[in-house]
Formats: C-alpha cells, structure tokens, sequence
C-alpha cells in the first residue's frame, strides 16, 4: 500500500441529544468519542467492535454523511469540515458507500441498471449512451451478466445484490470506499465470494477501504490495520498480524477469546468478562471498560487513559498498556480439544 | 453488439411484468366491473331512450318496461336516463375529489414525512380537519359556498385530503428509513431527486389504493349530501337526487328506489374490489 | 441405551401457491441425552423447518404435511393427537428462537410469560411459581432478577432477553431443548456467556439440546455431534472432530474452506464454492449439489447418491467419497 | 406509574393542539359564508339603519379576531350562540337533539362492534375458509351499500312489505323500553352495517398479521392451548389497532347519522342539521359541527389512553406506534 494518507480523522466525535431528561440535562449519547486514525492509499483500515461501539456512525461521519459535533476530518490533505453546496458533491464523488442489508439498499421499483448509472448522472458524468456502456462494464466487473441490466432488485439474491451495491460504489471512481458490515448478512459461501470481489477491486484499482464489521475472522482475512472501538473510543489501533497474535488492551483480549474457532482442536482460552456493555447514556467513569476489567485499579475509574504507542503503530488506549502487554502470552489460541461440549 | 442484447433483454422483462399484473384476479375483477361502469356512463345518449330533463307528466311512475327499461319517476322522467346520466356526474364528482384530494395529499404527506419543521404544522392541521366528521365538514362548506358541483367537490377534497397526507406521511417515514436512500444520498443527490426520484414511486402503491378507496366513499357522501339537499343542486341527476326523489314514492314504485340503488352499489363495490386487489398485489406477503 | 429423539425419514411438503414444496427431504439424526447436537447449514437448507417440524408449529390443516418418525422417549411425536402434543411441548421438549425481542410477547412482562409456562405443566401456587420464575432468571444469569421479574420486553438488553427466554423454555425441566440460532443476534462476547451458560444447563439437567445454526465456530466450539443440511437434505453427518479434520462430502468441504480462519493467509483469495443455492423447486433429480460441485459428473446429475457409512458414525452422501479422503 | 402521568399530558397537549386547529377551521367556514345574517334575520324590506343596529348587536363588525376569541370563549361557557330562525339558542336546540342521536349511534356502534370484532377474530382464525369469505363478502357489501339506499331498502322490506316495524318516527327510552327499540330498529341495523363492515375488515386483517408473529409461535412451543392463544396473546396485541378504527369509524357514524336520520325522520342532530341548511341557519349549523367533533376528539381522546393502558412500549414512545 501506498505511503500517502487519503483520509485521517483527528479527534472527531459526534454526540446525539436524547429526548429524555435526566435530572434536568438533556442526556448526550457519545456515540463517537474523540477517533482518530490513518487511511493511506490502498489499504485497508479496518474499525470492529461490538454494537453499539459507534464503529457505523464514525463511517458515516467521517463521510459527513451525518455532521460530526468535534474535530477535523481530511481527505487528500485538506479539510472537508466546512465543504458546502457543490464542493461538498464533488466530495461525495470520491467517497463512496456500501451497505450491510443487500435487501434495502436497492431502490425496489429501479431497474439495477438504472441503480448503476444514477450517480453518474447526479454528477453530469458522459452522455446517456456512455452513462450506459459504464454501467454496463461496472455490472461485468462485479460478476453479473449483461442481459440482467433491465431486471429488478427482486429478481436478484442476497450476494447478487450485494454486488450490485459495489457496482453503483465503484462507478464513480471513488479515492476511499467505507463499507459498512457488507459481508455479515450474507451466507459463509456468499460472504468469500464476496470479499473475493473487493480484494480484486482494491488490488485492482488502488481504491482504499474503510472497512466495519464485528465478524473478527472476516476483519483478519481483508484489512491491512485494524482499530478496535468501544463505546465510542478507538481502545487499540495496530497492524492486523500483530493485533490477533498480541493483543494489548484487555477488551480487545476478551473480544479475540470469544470468538468461537470453526475447529474443535483449537480451544481459545477464556477471558471471563462480566454482565454487558454500559448503556451509553451514562457511560462508566474513566476508562469505559474499567467496571467489566479483569485488571482494573482505581485509578481507571477516576481518569480516561491516555493514548500511548506501545509498539512502532500499536496504540493502546489504556494506563497499564505496556505492562499488559509484555504479560500477553505468546498466541492465547491453545492447542487442545475443546472441553465445553464434549461428552 | 450489446444494443440487440440490451432490447431483448427489455422486451422480456416487460412481459414478465404484465404477466404479474395479469396474475392480480381480484384486481383485475374491480377493473373490468369499472370499465363496464365507465361504459355506461359514456353510453349514457345512446342506452337512454329520451333525455335525462324530458319531462311529461302523463305517464308517471311507470313500472320498468321495454320502453323504459327502469320505469319512469314521479314527474315522468325516464329513470335509466337519469340514472346514466347520474353515473355520469357521480362518477366525475368522485373522480376529481379523488384525483384533487389525492394529489394535494400526496404532496402533503410527502413534504411532512420528509422534513420534521413540515411535519408538525401540517399534522396538526390535518388531525384538526380529520377530527371533522367528513361529511359535515363537507356540508357545512357547500351552505357556505353555495351549492354546487364545484363546491361539493371543493368540500369533499377538504374532509379526504387529510387522509390521503396521513397515508403518504406514514408510507414516507418508513421508506425514508430504508437504506437506499442513505445510499442515493451518499451519492450526492439533492433532496428533490431524493424525495421526487426515490421516495415517491415508493409510496405510490398505498396512496392508489386510499384513492380508490375516497373514490368510492365520495360518491356515497355526494349521493348523502344531494340526499339531505346539499349535494348537486336539482334538476342535475346525480345518484343522489335520484334516489332522494324515490324516497317519497317508494311505497308506491319501489323500482325508482331499488334500479338506481343497484347501479349505484355496483360502482361503489366495483371501485372496492378494485382497491382491496391493488392493495392485496402491492403486499408483498400475499404472494 | 436408546436415544433421547430419533428422527427417522423426516419429510416436509408445504403447500404453496405454485404447488407443493418438500423443505425437508428425509432427514434422520439421533440426539443422546445430555449430548450437544448441532444441525449446520446455510439459509434455506431446511434446517429450522426439521425442528418446527418436530415440535409441529406448521398448521397441519392448510400448510404443512409431515411424514416418518420422530420418537421422543419412545412416542412418535408425528403421530400424536394435537392434545398430546400440547402435553409434550413446554414439559418434555421445549425451543428457543433467534430474536427474543419478537419471540417474546410485547405487552406481557417476562415473569407473567414464563409462570404461563409453568402453569400450562404445574399446578402451582401463585406466589410458588413467581418464585421459581424468579429462581430459574437467576439460573440463566440475569442480574438482580426479583426485579427483572416484572420488566417487559423491550425494557431489556439483547443478551437479556435470550436468558429471559432461556429461562422460559427450561422453567419446567423439558428432556430435549431445541435452540434454533439462539446466539445468532447476540454480539461475540455475549454470545459465548449465553452459549457457556446452555452447555451448563444442559449437565445440570441432564438435558439433550439440538442446536440449530450457520455458524461453524459456534458448533465446533460447543457440539459433539453434528449434521451438515444441504436443500432439505442430510449432505454429511458425524462426530464433530471427524467433520472438522476429515470433512467427506464435497460442499462440507466447501463450506469449512470458504471461512477465513488462523491458517488462511492474508490477502490470496478465499477458497469459494461457485455459484448460489437454487430454489427448492428447481432442485435436479440427481445430487442436489450437483452443478456446484467440483467433482461432479453426468451420473451425479442424474443417480441421487445415497448416504454412505463411512465408518465411526461417519456418513456423507455423494457417488465421489474416493476422492474426497482426508 | 409517572410514565403513564408524562404519556397522558402528551396526549392532553396533543388535543388541546387539535381542537384549536378545530375550531378556527369551523370559524373560517363560518366566516367564508357570504351574505348578511342581520338582513337575513330582519327580512329584505327592513329599514337600512335597523339592520345596521342589529349588525353592531351582533358584533358581526367587529374584527375577526375579536369574533373568533369572543365565539371561543362563549362556546367554552356553553353559549354557541342564537339561531337566527328558531327563536332559541343553539345550545337549546342541540340539546332537544341530542337525546335521539346519542340513542342511535351508541347502540349501533355496540351493535356493530358485537358483531364486527368477533366476526373478524373468527375470519382471521381460520384463513381462507368459508367463513372468511363470507365476512369478506359481507364486509365489502357493508362499505359498498351507501347507509341511507340500506334504510329505504330495510323501510321497503321491514316497513311496506313486512310491515313488522314502524317505517319511521322515533319513541324515547321513557316512552317504553319495547316500543322505543320497535323505532331504532331499523335505523340502528343500516347504520352498524357499514360500521360492523370497516370494524370487521380491519380486525381479520390486524389478527391476520398478529397469529403470524414469532410470539405466537413462541406460545405454541410452551404447549398453549390455541383458544387462549387466540384470546390472551394475539388480542392483546391486536386490540390497540382495532381500538383506533372504532376511534376513527365514530366519526363517520356521526354522519352516517344524519343521513340515517333524515330517512327516518327521527329528530336528531342531523334533522336540526338538514333543516339548518335549508334555511341557511349558520350559528346552528356551525354549532353542530363544533358539538360532533368535540365528540369525535373526546372518543378518540379515550381510544389514546386505553393505548397505554394495553400496551407498555407506548408509554415510552408517547404516541401511538
């Protein structure tokens, strides 16, 4: 991947004002807590998390698809926050989306060749009978025939439609492509064809990717860096290999010790992790994993840890980050039979 | 080259659709029963035997005869005239309150689904002008505009437009959530081509079927309101004044209540089967 | 000793309107009890339906129409009266279900849902049963659960309500629970509390649960024995080592390969089975994986292979099982 | 319990909103009327300055605002004002009215639901039977038969033909409880027909959508006897919805009632109304209006509290979902 950075966000937040009243304050959902992160050209940084951790809203602020409440967002070096009117269109153009429900993001009473060529006319691109050969080389490149240009969403499966959504993405040429959970509604034999088709497109065109998903095996199969978010905050940030063989903030540990290996050989030693996530109306004090953590002191209760570079581009967000990781053991995925189910 | 592909490829993608329209037999029944309807009513010079206005007193109250299919009324008047005539102005009295009612409604509810400052002024009005019974509402705005045919119309939009935003609010609000629309979005388009290109085609299914519907109901209430005197003014034959002259001499020619009844509930049910199809074929479950 | 449910030649058809569909196609499995049995496949291959069919939700009268056994305890559960069967449902086999927040009726609170379940089995005094309502949201581990007792719904948290719903199915000790994707909603970390807490539940009573999912890490994490569905049909079936180590049946195969896991290396394309499933009705005479599959040929499309005993309660169904050794 | 405290204020507010939306709707109509009352009070030969005196009296020249605030705060007292032909207050002659239309659109409403919401759980409950074509069957008539052709066809069946029931006139409750539903018999039957039929299809179609909800498979699973399936778990769900059309279906009776009443010459709210337009009567007309809709707003003010009452997640959300 390239060393210039397409997009950096710095210390965006966005908080949303609930209609209930606590003690006479409108209460504020922090939805995105002060993110920052890195996207060069061509590579694939990667935001996971469990619901509700604010992973969707940073995409779609960071696109200014919603306008973020703090911080700077820039794309090719210059600030977008204050893009307006045309500016903010052309921006629009080199940014693009796809969406997580392949059975919603179709217009239902479109032809999907319609659907193909739209942004192209939203953007004054060529004449109609060039509007339609780019439509129509788009709809080849993701895998479909042409004959199906005049057919309805309904006609299509759920992969299918999925790679129509690509299709209408790519068609503009976008410089980054955030997607959103593309692959989590889909079949496991969909799900690889499909990431299949953005692996090709991004080696193919150069196109970087800002990818969500919570699936942890999909994000360590396709992304080049990964950031790991709860309740809003970006809590570690590394290179993907390092994340799974060392984890360093204890969330991310017990993330990677619940997911569930697809071989009963390998058993992945359980980090108990108590009750659920903090309903982010009020977050916990201090570092917001503190009451579910295994190493938690006092200390993590009263002040929001600071963000440190435990390793060349590995940041922890958390006080004992170092000391945690020198304690993470070599890989915490252990060779022997998985006991649970066994009888 | 890829021209010769892309024409078949349109031709058989129409027949597929019209082979799903023709698939509707409900939808299809209320069709056909409005267009023999509609027939009638065009036909109305050429079926009726002498005009609707013809009077002559001397064969009064007639039972229905080969001359006059349905008899004649109390002053003479050839009833299957007045009746297809009074097809006719029903029908266009319905149609246009439907058609007027409709569109205002639809851009109503659609401009108050989009935009939530819209939303509540027009919503309040609305829900004040729904908590009017339609018809009084209707008959109170006709004593006060004079009567006639223009004025029923005008008064029947007023009591049905409300419910046709109510629809189209509600069909809005959800479609506005899907996330094709945060997609065209994201694409940069504007709000017109969102909520004109996009979300109104959506809705479209639901506000048809609430059109045939008020269709429907706003003949009933015109029929109802030249019943209590307020509706299209005499000599006019709408259904209404029709069936009112047949109240006063319905112990005697029980005909002059009963044929024109019958047409009248044909047109009603016919505009109802039509409705109850539509709405059965754009529901997705009912495959 | 015999099994806790044997499920014989299970066979489905639905009568639609373009004619009748079988979802289920002869399917049999046998569950032990206190034994973790998972059925896998991908949507549409008819494994939810196998287990509606079993506890029979479908209305027998319009929709569905069910044949071969499914003997539970000895009585075949497809041949009992519908009475009988009301008996059975709740008491001896109950089921979960994927979304409790629209499995669980809206406008009752949580106590009032799973007392019903104990008043449908029990005669029980008002103040007993709200006990142990009580008691049994405590087992699933719900915090403070004398005031959950009262809450509805939608005032809960998602891995909340599926222990509300948890509690509701094992409140009256059934033999056999049926979890259809009881985690698949659920967030990875609270997905593996709910799925430790099942596999605890199951010893403590004793229980024999047939989990129902996609999710390949899920059954190879939890179950002994599994079933691999393919369209309606029974494609693979054996303990779950040998399915995950020495998979036989070529979509199985397919299957596990196309998960990116440890060992797949970053970036080289993903191993990927060709194609999509087809709808029921369109499936061919021969092997229903037929024209996806790598080794098929003519006879495949035409000979429906049988399912073949591999040995050490292996089977796979396929005319092809010499090429596919481990 | 102050959820339900903070739900019902939403509402209160919700209507006060409406009613004042209401009554300048009702005002302009009023006001859109052309002619003079004061001439047409006084005749046309009446000298020029009387009729000028009577319009100063009437405050008709004042500004409208004035007129609507003064018109508002008279109807809050109960004064709607004088008809301008019967010599009496509108209010008087509402409540001469009154009693003859409260007695029919009650018991047909009753009627109505009795028949209607049974007829519909039962059409939902069995699909596709022949019961359930038969309400659908039924149903369609009852919306497709204006109410006012079902009176003349009941009068000529029952009243001419028959002869078994008074084909017009009414008796009050104290005139005898028999002879007095002799009178309503008629009217009230033509009348519950269109409301039982919209009732009727909007029940098969809301317990249509409950029965198939994952709940009731749910219940099925805990081994629940169809019956309180039916009763207790799909009712419950589908009783706000049915709830709001008997809300929504009262205001068409109102005018159903009118209509029915004219053709039955009962003296109700609807005769007073007919023979106020004939006469071009506006205070009464417009009082009339007011009355049926605070009616209107008041039932479906009910309707809004049992929402809550029945289904919790209202309470939170505070409008009906």
């Amino acid at each position: 991947m390239g060393e210039k950075v397409v997009l950096e966000a710095l210390g965006v937040s966005k908080f949303f004002y609930a209609r209930t009243k606590k003690d006479g304050k409108r209460q504020v959902v922090k939805a995105v807590d002060n993110v920052s992160f890195k996207v060069r050209e061509n590579e694939t940084f990667s935001l996971v998390g469990e619901s509700g951790c604010g992973k969707s809203t940073t995409g779609r602020t960071v696109m200014r698809l919603l306008e973020p409440t703090e911080g700077k967002v820039l794309f090719m070096g210059e600030n977008i926050m204050d893009r307006k009117g045309a500016s903010l269109k052309q921006l629009r153009r080199q940014m693009q989306m796809i969406f997580q429900d392949p059975y919603s993001s179709l217009n239902p009473r479109k032809a999907i060749g319609r659907i193909i060529e739209e942004p192209l006319e939203i953007h004054h691109i060529g004449n109609a009978s060039e509007r339609r050969e780019m439509a129509i080389s788009a709809l080849k490149q993701v895998g479909l025939r042409e004959d199906q240009f005049y057919r309805y969403p309904h006609e299509f499966s759920g992969g299918q439609k999925q790679r129509i959504g690509i299709a209408r993405a790519l068609i503009l040429e976008p410089k980054i492509l955030v997607c959103d959970e593309p692959v989590s509604a889909l079949d496991v034999s969909i799900q690889s064809q499909v990431l299949n088709l953005l692996q090709e497109i991004k080696d193919s065109s150069g196109v970087s990717l800002l990818f969500i998903s919570h699936n942890m095996s999909v994000i360590r199969y396709i992304s080049d860096r990964v950031g790991v978010m709860y309740l809003g905050r970006i809590v570690e940030e590394c290179e993907t290999a390092r994340l799974f063989r060392r984890p360093g903030h204890p969330y991310t540990k017990a993330l990677l010790s619940a997911v569930p290996e697809p071989s009963p050989n390998l058993r992945t030693e359980r980090v108990e992790l108590q009750g659920e996530v903090p309903s982010p109306l009020d977050p916990p004090s201090g570092c917001a994993f503190h009451n579910r953590c295994a190493y938690a002191t006092p200390l993590c209760s009263a002040k929001i840890p600071e963000r440190q570079e435990v390793e060349t581009e590995h940041y922890v967000e958390c006080h004992y980050a170092k000391e945690l990781l020198r304690v993470s053991q070599q890989s915490h995925v252990l060779a022997q039979p998985a006991v649970m189910g066994r009888r | 080259m890829s021209e010769q592909v892309l024409k078949e490829a349109r031709r058989e993608q129409r027949k597929v659709m019209l082979g799903a329209i023709l698939g509707q037999r409900v939808a299809l029944a209320g069709f056909f029963i409005m267009v023999l309807i509609a027939l009638l009513a065009i036909l109305a010079p050429v079926l009726a035997p002498q005009g609707p206005y013809d009077i002559n007193p001397l064969d009064r109250l007639l039972p229905p005869s080969p001359k006059h299919w349905f008899g004649t009324d109390s002053l003479g008047r050839d009833l299957l005239a007045r009746t297809l005539y009074g097809l006719r102005i029903s029908l266009t009295v319905g149609g246009e309150t439907a058609l007027l009612s409709t569109v205002i409604g639809l851009a109503l509810g659609l401009l108050s689904g989009y935009f939530r400052a819209v939303d509540n002024v027009v919503m309040r009005i609305c829900e004040g002008m729904m908590a009017i019974p339609p018809m009084l509402l209707a008959i109170a705005l006709v004593a006060a505009l004079g009567s006639s045919s223009e004025n029923v119309v005008l008064s029947m939009c007023v009591a049905y437009m409300p419910m046709v935003a109510r629809v189209a609010r509600a069909s809005t609000l959800s479609v506005k959530e899907q996330t094709f629309i945060e997609a065209i979005k994201s694409s940069g388009a504007g709000w017109p081509r969102v909520l004109f290109g996009h979300i109104a085609p959506n809705i479209m299914s639901p506000v048809i079927v609430q059109a045939t519907y008020i269709f429907a109901s706003a003949i009933i209430i015109e029929a109802a309101m030249s019943f209590l005197g307020a509706g299209v003014p005499p000599p006019d034959p709408s259904l209404g004044n029709v069936l009112y002259d047949a109240k006063s001499v319905i112990f005697k020619a029980w005909w002059t209540t009963v044929l024109p009844g019958l047409v009248m509930v044909l047109t009603v049910l016919g505009l109802n089967i039509l409705g109850d199809g539509v709405r059965d074929a754009m529901d997705p479950s009912g495959k | 000793m015999a099994p806790l449910l044997r499920v014989d030649g299970l066979r489905t058809e639905f009568r639609t309107l373009r004619g009748s569909v079988t979802a289920v196609d002869g399917v049999s499995f046998e569950v032990e009890a206190g034994q973790m049995f998972g059925l896998v496949g991908e949507s549409g291959c008819g494994k939810s339906v196998t287990s509606q069919s079993i506890m029979r939700l479908y209305d027998e009268k319009k929709l569905a129409r069910h044949s071969g056994k499914a003997i539970l305890d000895g009585e075949d559960l497809l041949s009992v009266s519908q009475k009988r069967m009301r008996q059975i449902r709740g008491r001896d086999i109950s089921m979960i279900f994927q979304d409790a927040l629209s499995s669980l009726n809206p406008v009752f609170t949580i106590g009032w849902q799973i007392q019903e379940a104990l008043k449908m089995h029990q005669k029980l005094g008002k103040r007993e049963s709200r006990e142990r309502a009580i008691e049994m949201l405590r087992l699933t581990g719900i915090p403070s659960p004398d005031k959950r007792v009262d809450c509805y719904p939608h005032e809960l948290s998602g891995g909340m309500r599926q222990r509300a719903m948890i509690a509701m199915a094992l409140v009256c000790t059934p033999k056999l629970l049926i979890a259809d994707e009881p985690t698949t909603a659920l967030d990875v970390t609270i997905q593996a509390q709910i799925m430790e807490m099942i596999v605890d539940l199951k010893d403590r009573l004793n229980m024999g649960v047939l989990l129902i999912t996609h999710d390949l890490g899920v059954v190879a994490q939890t179950c002994s024995r599994v079933v691999v569905m393919y369209l309606g049909q029974v494609v693979e079936e054996g303990d779950s080592c040998d399915i995950f180590d020495n998979p036989r049946h070529p979509y199985t195969i397919g299957l596990l390969r196309s998960v990116p896991s440890v060992s797949t290396k970053k970036g080289d394309p993903l191993p990927v089975i060709q194609g999509s499933v087809p709808p029921l009705d369109k499936a061919g005479a021969g092997c229903r994986f037929a024209d996806r599959c790598p080794l098929a040929d003519e006879g495949c499309k035409i000979e429906p292979p049988a399912l073949v005993d591999l040995g050490g309660g292996q089977k796979a169904r396929c005319r092809k099982l010499d090429l596919t050794g481990g | 319990m102050c959820l339900m405290l903070s739900y019902l204020l939403k509402r209160l507010f919700h209507v006060v909103t409406t009613l004042l939306v209401l009554s300048l709707i009702i005002f302009a109509v009023l006001h859109l009327t052309p002619g003079d009352p004061a001439r047409i009070m006084l005749g046309p030969e009446a000298p020029e300055e009387t009729v000028e005196a009577l319009r100063v009296k009437l405050g008709v020249k004042d500004p409208l605002p004035l007129q609507y605030i003064r018109w508002v705060g008279n109807a809050l007292r109960g004064d709607l004002g004088d008809s301008y032909f019967r010599n009496e207050s509108v209010a008087s002659a509402v409540g001469k009215h009154l009693g003859a239309t409260i007695a029919l659109s009650v018991w047909s409403q009753l009627l109505a639901i009795l028949v209607a919401v049974p007829a519909g759980v039962y059409a939902a409950k069995n699909k596709g039977g022949k019961v359930d074509a038969a309400v659908a069957a039924g149903t369609l008539a009852g919306i497709s038969v204006p109410s006012f052709l079902f009176s003349l066809i009941l009068i000529l069946i029952f009243g001419v033909w028959l002869k078994w029931l008074p084909a017009s006139g009414y008796k009050t409750l104290s005139q005898g409880i028999g002879l007095h539903f002799r009178y309503i018999a008629l009217p009230v039957i033509s009348l519950a027909f269109m409301q039982a039929s919209l009732i009727a299809r909007i029940t098969r179609s809301t317990v249509a959508d409950v029965t198939s909800a994952e709940y009731i498979k749910t219940a099925l699973a805990k081994g629940v006897p169809g019956t309180s399936i039916m009763f207790k778990h799909a009712l419950r769900n589908a009783f706000n919805p049915i709830l709001t059309t008997i809300g929504q279906t009262f205001g068409l009776l109102l005018s159903g009632a009118s209509v029915v009443e004219t053709v039955f010459n009962i003296p109700g709210l609807g005769q007073l109304m007919v023979s106020s337009i004939l006469k071009r009567d506006y205070p009464v007309i417009q009082g009339l209006v007011l009355i049926t809709s605070l009616v209107y707003v008041a039932v479906n003010l009910v309707v809004d509290l049992l929402y809550g009452v029945v289904d919790p997640r209202v309470r939170v959300i505070g409008e009906n979902a």
